[in-house]
């Protein structure tokens, strides 16, 4: 198959049903064999400002997006102001010619009856929207039935009449390109291998890694972007057994997860920045009383409300310093779709096996945009529950001791109810029953048999992942969503012999220095990128290590960075935001 | 039925003022439980921060001893983990009005499968005689040295706005009225309110043993009808030369409380629950 | 003595749905206020998070966009400072019953110099459509995807429990029963409180206009007596076929708001004391 | 005047009243013209267990307590099980002889019938403590009429009847004492300088501070150790133009604080750990709005409620990193209480010039010790309130931009209400006049415009303070509280050709960095001194510098450190727990 590479914006107002759009052709692709890139730009409002939804679909693995457009689908005026500088000259034009009237004409442009195909054919109007996917895909040259397909399955949940609606409205759609789409298409697309693989958002990857580790128990308040995550859980309430709260607050929520695991369930909390800030006192309060608990934190650019639908990693060094006093904790970082799978259900072995509270940073932009995945080898997820007491064993002794002091620094749990003992579950300094003491000598012992579980945990730190050249002049330390950008500035580089390497850190805390490091003695220099304005990353690096990078590439306006940003600073030769 | 309440023994220094009143609810929290037939691994308490917060650190039952204001929502999710454990929350004035003011608002709302007790000494104790909501208009402490400018809030009032079940309000000093509210409480299902006026004679020197012994009635005994949230709220709002005590509602026809209602017809206890990823199998197809 | 409403226009983009509830509770609060005979300058509005927070991003007003729930405790601050300034607080029902709970209980009990309007659409409006406490059992949303478990909160009840000196229902779809309700909740010395009954035509397809229309009655025309707390807590609980708006309760009495009954005889605003640090002298040499 | 150095502890249980005999005595001291220091050691209760109060007095200023006693006045048995063995050999012990039988008597002892003596006397069992601190003055020889004096001046508030009762039982004390005392005493009182200092805790020093300030609101939940600052100032409002308010809970505490700061009144809030996590996003909210705001962070020991009623120094890097999203903030640790009151008074003036929230790190140690103090020259504070719109100007143009962007990152304030200008607050990213926006650039521009505050705020950071010898074998590198200790191991040692210096930071962010290592250069090694477990002032060095201390002297037991603790660590080589 040709090395197919293209690029599909489509452009509207909150409420046009850009989404509906973008989802259909999304999942088409997929079928179609293609690997996807998709992500949406979307205002803090429910209806009108400009909204867009873009879609890169290709035949190789795809980690980003790209500037330049294949395909633009204007569903209102805006979309052509602001979007047709971004179309290759010989790229197309597909517009709701009953919304818009463009002054000059793009020979390559499609003028689309949304609504009235939609009526005749599909019965509403509603359904314009799959009217201009079908006249997409018949531009494109996608395979019919795979539309038909996808159609199917994406509305019969709402009834076979809604299906078959949307169907006779796509089709309408073709027949309409075919027979008056007159421009030229250089983006046509091959039927590539049949596809077999998954659409996934970060939020729903991250939504099934949590459900495959048995998360049993989620309390949350809405946020985006962790919303995603919550809904999708609790979607799922009814189908397997756990429940999903809406808590009146994150403190709530927080408190209420807290309950739930130390009674014995996986819980979760999702949230965002201004939510996070809320439950820094429920983190000491897992810290003390040595709580598993899984806190999402689905970064956006603050302080405080900030920016709510838009995307930044402002909060890598709150998350580890958060929390009044002193307690461990663990901080993950997916940078894919895939990943955050992976390392989502793999969060919930290591809150259980040291007992602390762990992170998922995670960040808009990782939340929703899609990507094609495969399916995961759910007989490749472990369940570790790390050291609980027997309920035989339990019930024979009579002095159970909650914070029994170890050598690990681990005690073994047992769950109220499941036995005759009594368990004392603490967040005041306490023995190692649990009853509260203020007695010196305890309370140094205590404190260093928390902090002692650091050392175990700080054995089986997810390693740092690298791409690109081994002995590179540049190597991009990253985290996060934006390795996506970095990855591809690396390929683009490298095919002109560039040589450039990405790092990126799954794991940020505990640090993983000595990997770090190694990686860092091979490069003649370290930028550092990611998406704040104070160089956090360069920051943690010169906090665990004392070194600090030569520059950082940094982006802090709330969207997403991309290969051709990383490449285009890089050449500028970088910022040091830390003087 | 009844255990022995010795197994609620436990070897530990009480920490509270001599002439606490919170003495008296502890006697009469453990009788009650013990009375009732449940065992100490049976019943968890849920405690908040304050004198009233450390009652459970001087007997042996299961607890969890959690954030100032916060034992509402730590009992919400205990409860819905493992809900054959007798949830009990027990926190002071301060705790469970001001700093958890609005976890009450939503445990009521959820009507959650928890008794909640709150010992209400009208001031902070563990923090050294500070106001608390509930601290009279006037009231002199540090917090308020030129005297209180606000009215005390009335709880009762409060929670029968909520659509609360079962809302009474006991006294210290009277513990066999104080054991048969309890008794009840805690047979109900759902969320169960009870307000326990208990003097603290270290900082509040307004409202002691004798300033309520010389205004407490019970309301059921002059014949208020629990059944009646109209009367109740009325009856409620007396506060001064007559102070009413007693059950002021309770619901006639039980509603399942909040884990019956979110979890409908699971009956095994979340915590039982095996752990499967094969489990996600079909939700993760729907992505293919 | 009014002033022209023209005074409040500012030239920027709305960014609420067509056929909002909102819009009309804007009009009519500017109408009101400019009819009362304020000037922008003379009003604060201090704003929570939510589409009804967004109200004061339309129109010229000095106005505080704070965080999410936190409405009433910046109000309390502001209105200290500087009373002369009318100070009204303008949130969304998640942010005023969910996040802000407890806020709304110390608010109504220090009565603070606030006028309070809740546009209730009973969800989620800006987050797109999630369950709020006022959803009612049964609604089908994101975050209760089966089916809401609970029961809507009566935040009428809630608030005649905290001995708030005025307590109102106000609905979107009645601009003159709005204005009038407001008019009076403005003048009002103390906490004033105003649940607007606003339908969400785009995540809210139970509570329409329709819906309101065919419910709502007047309780003041009925010959409500809002003079009577009690008689409103039962008007209040009236939920269903007739849904009742207008002045539940208004005290008799007017006490004094918070600011009276905090610095007394302090007549000067705050903000107009001038800072010296000389006048500490004495209390420093109590120290010697 | 000799170099007279004694301390003196005074034992019993919660509720016995050693604060009252500590209290009558370290004001007679102070009135002798001695230096004095004095700290308590209380539990997390009111009535029983074991507290004591001890007080040290020295010719010199002191900074610190010492381990050695030369009295010791028991109220129960446990103070002589406790403490006798910290009794020099040839120290004095006054015990109340109704409630304590001592087996062994101890020749040097007064057995005092307290409560007989005060019911003959003053008329109350209660003043039984007056009649044990006149006994002590007796035995050591202080001055009848300092003693008379004090008693007046304390109890004068509670009328004039209860002073003179007062003054009768000390004088039985005293009369008992010289008939009955039958040991030796050598820590006699010289007459010193006519004393004319106050008696000062670190909180009353911050409550002096803020007041003198021009502090107008105050909002606050109780919470120790911090309360005493509110209380100090609830109890000023009738007296200066101010509201005091006890908010339901640290969340209103802040949100009350910031309108009122919005509104134009230098407002403050105090909490300690756990309520500081609370306060958490209305932090962020001060800094993305741009509110001064001055916030007293009083330090115990964490995670959670942790130890009530102790000290600790925790929440270093929490406080430097809290907050959703990245803002600027001034962060102050004053390490006695003169320096408290005047970084207080500072700490307004930072935050009104550069609208920035600022904290004032303070410890338990810090806020409950008390030491002499000069009186303070009011004259020397300033108020500087930076950029104000002036009322007239305001009422001239229209079109006042509360965020308007400028060089220094300053935008001038005005307050609502004050003009015809109406002023718009924004939490969420906004335009310049304050209303909402999405658009990158002007988000990109306003995070710039925000964090350029921090280049104006860098230029007046309050340097390192040294003591000590300035080319040092040993630096020890400290803040906060800790600083007493250090200094006078720095003495201690150097007397003994040690070559010590102490440096510590006034203030930790902006971060010294140049001063501070010019301080480093000079220095064969450095030790950082901390009351945590982390080390966290090591952490921060290297964050700021790339430097790590050689050693850390650190203790997390929840009691103060002293001199003898420092030099005991260093001996030992002290610890590394940055690994
Ligand atoms: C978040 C937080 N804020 C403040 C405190 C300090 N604190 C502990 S107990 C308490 C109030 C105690 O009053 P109440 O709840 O009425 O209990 P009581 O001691 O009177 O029984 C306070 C303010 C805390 N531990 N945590
Ligand atoms: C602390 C915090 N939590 C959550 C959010 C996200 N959020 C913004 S508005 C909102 C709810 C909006 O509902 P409501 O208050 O009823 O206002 P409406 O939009 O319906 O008018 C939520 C959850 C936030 N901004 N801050
Ligand atoms: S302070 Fe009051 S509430 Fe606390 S133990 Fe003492 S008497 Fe009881
Ligand atoms: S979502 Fe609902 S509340 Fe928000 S603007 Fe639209 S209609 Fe109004
Ligand atoms: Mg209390
Ligand atoms: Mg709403």
């Amino acid at each position: 198959m040709a090395n197919l590479d293209y690029s599909i914006k489509i452009g509207g107002e909150a409420g046009q049903g850009i989404n509906t759009i973008g989802d259909i052709l999304s999942k088409a692709f997929a079928d179609q064999g293609l690997h996807l890139f998709a992500y949406q730009d979307y205002y803090s409002r429910v209806r009108g400002g400009h909204n867009f939804y873009q879609i890169r679909i290709a035949s190789f693995p795809l980690y980003s997006f790209k500037d330049q457009l294949e395909v633009l689908i204007a569903l209102d005026e805006a979309s052509l102001d602001l979007h047709s500088d971004e179309l290759k000259a010989d790229g197309i034009i597909v517009y709701d010619r009953e919304n818009i009237d463009p002054e000059n004409k793009n020979p390559n442009s499609l003028a689309l009856p949304m609504a009235e195909l939609a009526k005749t054919h599909g019965g509403k109007a509603v359904m314009g929207n799959t009217v201009a996917a079908g006249a997409v895909w018949q531009i494109m040259g996608g395979t019919p039935e795979v539309l038909d397909n996808v159609l199917n399955r994406l509305f019969q949940s709402k009834g076979s009449e809604i299906a078959e609606a949307n169907i006779k409205a796509a089709r309408a759609g073709r027949d309409y390109a075919a027979e008056n789409f007159s421009g030229r298409c250089s983006c046509k697309l091959d039927r590539g291998d049949d596809g077999n693989s998954m659409v996934l958002t970060g939020n729903e990857a991250i939504a099934l890694g949590a459900l495959a580790a048995g998360c049993r128990f989620m309390s949350s308040y809405p946020m985006t972007p962790a919303s995603g995550v919550m809904q999708y859980i609790a979607r799922q309430a009814g189908r397997l057994p756990l429940a999903f709260e809406q808590a009146e607050d994150e403190i709530a929520a927080i408190n209420m997860s807290i309950g739930a695991a130390n009674a014995g369930l996986r819980s979760m909390v999702g949230t965002s920045g201004s939510g996070f800030s809320l439950m820094v006192e429920g983190l000491s309060y897992a810290g003390v009383s040595e709580t598993p608990l899984v806190i999402l934190l689905g970064q956006r650019p603050g302080p405080a409300t900030g920016l709510a639908t838009r995307t930044e990693q402002g909060e890598l060094l709150f998350s580890i310093h958060a929390g009044n006093g002193e307690f461990p904790r663990a901080v993950f970082a997916p940078a894919t779709a895939a990943e955050a799978f992976w390392t989502t259900a793999h969060a919930f072995n290591v809150a259980e096996k040291y007992q602390v509270p762990v992170f998922i940073l995670s960040d808009q932009h990782l939340a929703d945009s899609s990507l094609t995945v495969e399916p995961f080898d759910l007989n490749a997820v472990t369940i570790e529950r790390g050291d609980v007491v027997e309920e035989a064993e339990h019930n024979k002794t009579n002095d159970y001791k909650r914070y029994q002091i170890t050598e690990s620094g681990i005690s073994p749990r047992a769950f109220p109810g499941r036995s005759r003992q009594c368990v004392v579950i603490a967040g005041n300094e306490h023995l190692e029953s649990g009853y509260s003491t203020e007695d010196p000598v305890t309370r140094s012992k205590m404190v260093d048999k928390r902090m002692r579980k650091l050392n175990k945990l700080a054995g089986e730190i997810m390693p740092p992942v690298s791409y690109g050249d081994e002995k590179p002049e540049t190597l991009l330390l990253t985290w996060g969503s934006t390795y996506g950008a970095c990855r591809e500035a690396v390929d683009i580089a490298n095919k002109k012999d560039g040589k450039l390497q990405v790092v990126y850190l799954p794991q940020l805390w505990p640090f993983p220095k000595k990997r770090t490091l190694e990686f860092i003695k091979e490069a003649d220099r370290v930028v550092t990128v990611e998406m704040n304005a104070t160089g956090q990353l360069g920051r943690l690096l010169r906090l665990e290590t004392g070194l600090l990078p030569d520059h950082a590439v940094l982006k802090y306006d709330g969207r997403p960075m991309n290969a051709g940003y990383v490449l285009g600073e890089l050449e500028k030769g970088g910022v040091s935001p830390w003087q | 039925m009844a255990v022995d309440v010795k197994k609620y023994d436990l070897d530990r220094e009480n920490t509270w003022c001599p002439g606490c009143g919170n003495f008296a609810i502890m006697e009469v929290f453990k009788n009650t439980l013990a009375d009732m037939g449940f065992s100490p691994h049976e019943v968890l308490v849920v405690a908040g921060i304050g004198q009233a917060g450390k009652m459970p650190q001087h007997f042996r039952v299961n607890t969890m001893h959690v954030l100032h204001g916060r034992l509402l929502p730590v009992a919400t999710g205990a409860s819905l983990a493992d809900h054959r454990l007798k949830v009990i929350a027990v926190g002071g004035d301060g705790d469970g009005y001001a700093e958890g003011g609005n976890h009450l608002i939503h445990a009521a709302r959820r009507n959650i499968d928890v008794t909640y007790l709150v010992h209400n000494n009208m001031i902070y104790g563990l923090t050294k005689g500070q106001a608390s909501p509930t601290s009279g208009l006037g009231a002199r402490t540090p917090t308020t040295p030129g005297g209180n400018p606000l009215a005390g809030l009335n709880p009762i009032q409060l929670v029968l706005g909520l659509n609360t079940g079962f809302v009474a309000r006991a006294y210290a000093g009277d513990k066999k009225q104080l054991g048969k509210i309890l008794e009840k409480a805690i047979q109900k299902q759902g969320f169960a309110f009870i307000d326990i006026l208990q003097p603290c004679p270290s900082f509040n020197k307004i409202n002691t043993f004798k300033w309520f012994n010389d205004r407490v009635y019970d309301i059921n005994e002059e014949g208020h009808d629990p059944g009646n949230l109209v009367e109740a709220f009325r009856a409620a709002g007396e506060w001064g030369e007559r102070i009413p005590t007693g059950i002021f509602y309770e619901e006639k026809e039980e509603r399942p409380g909040f884990r019956e209602a979110l979890l409908g017809s699971l009956d095994r206890p979340l915590v039982e629950e095996e752990l499967n990823p094969l489990a996600i199998k079909e939700i993760m197809e729907e992505h293919l």
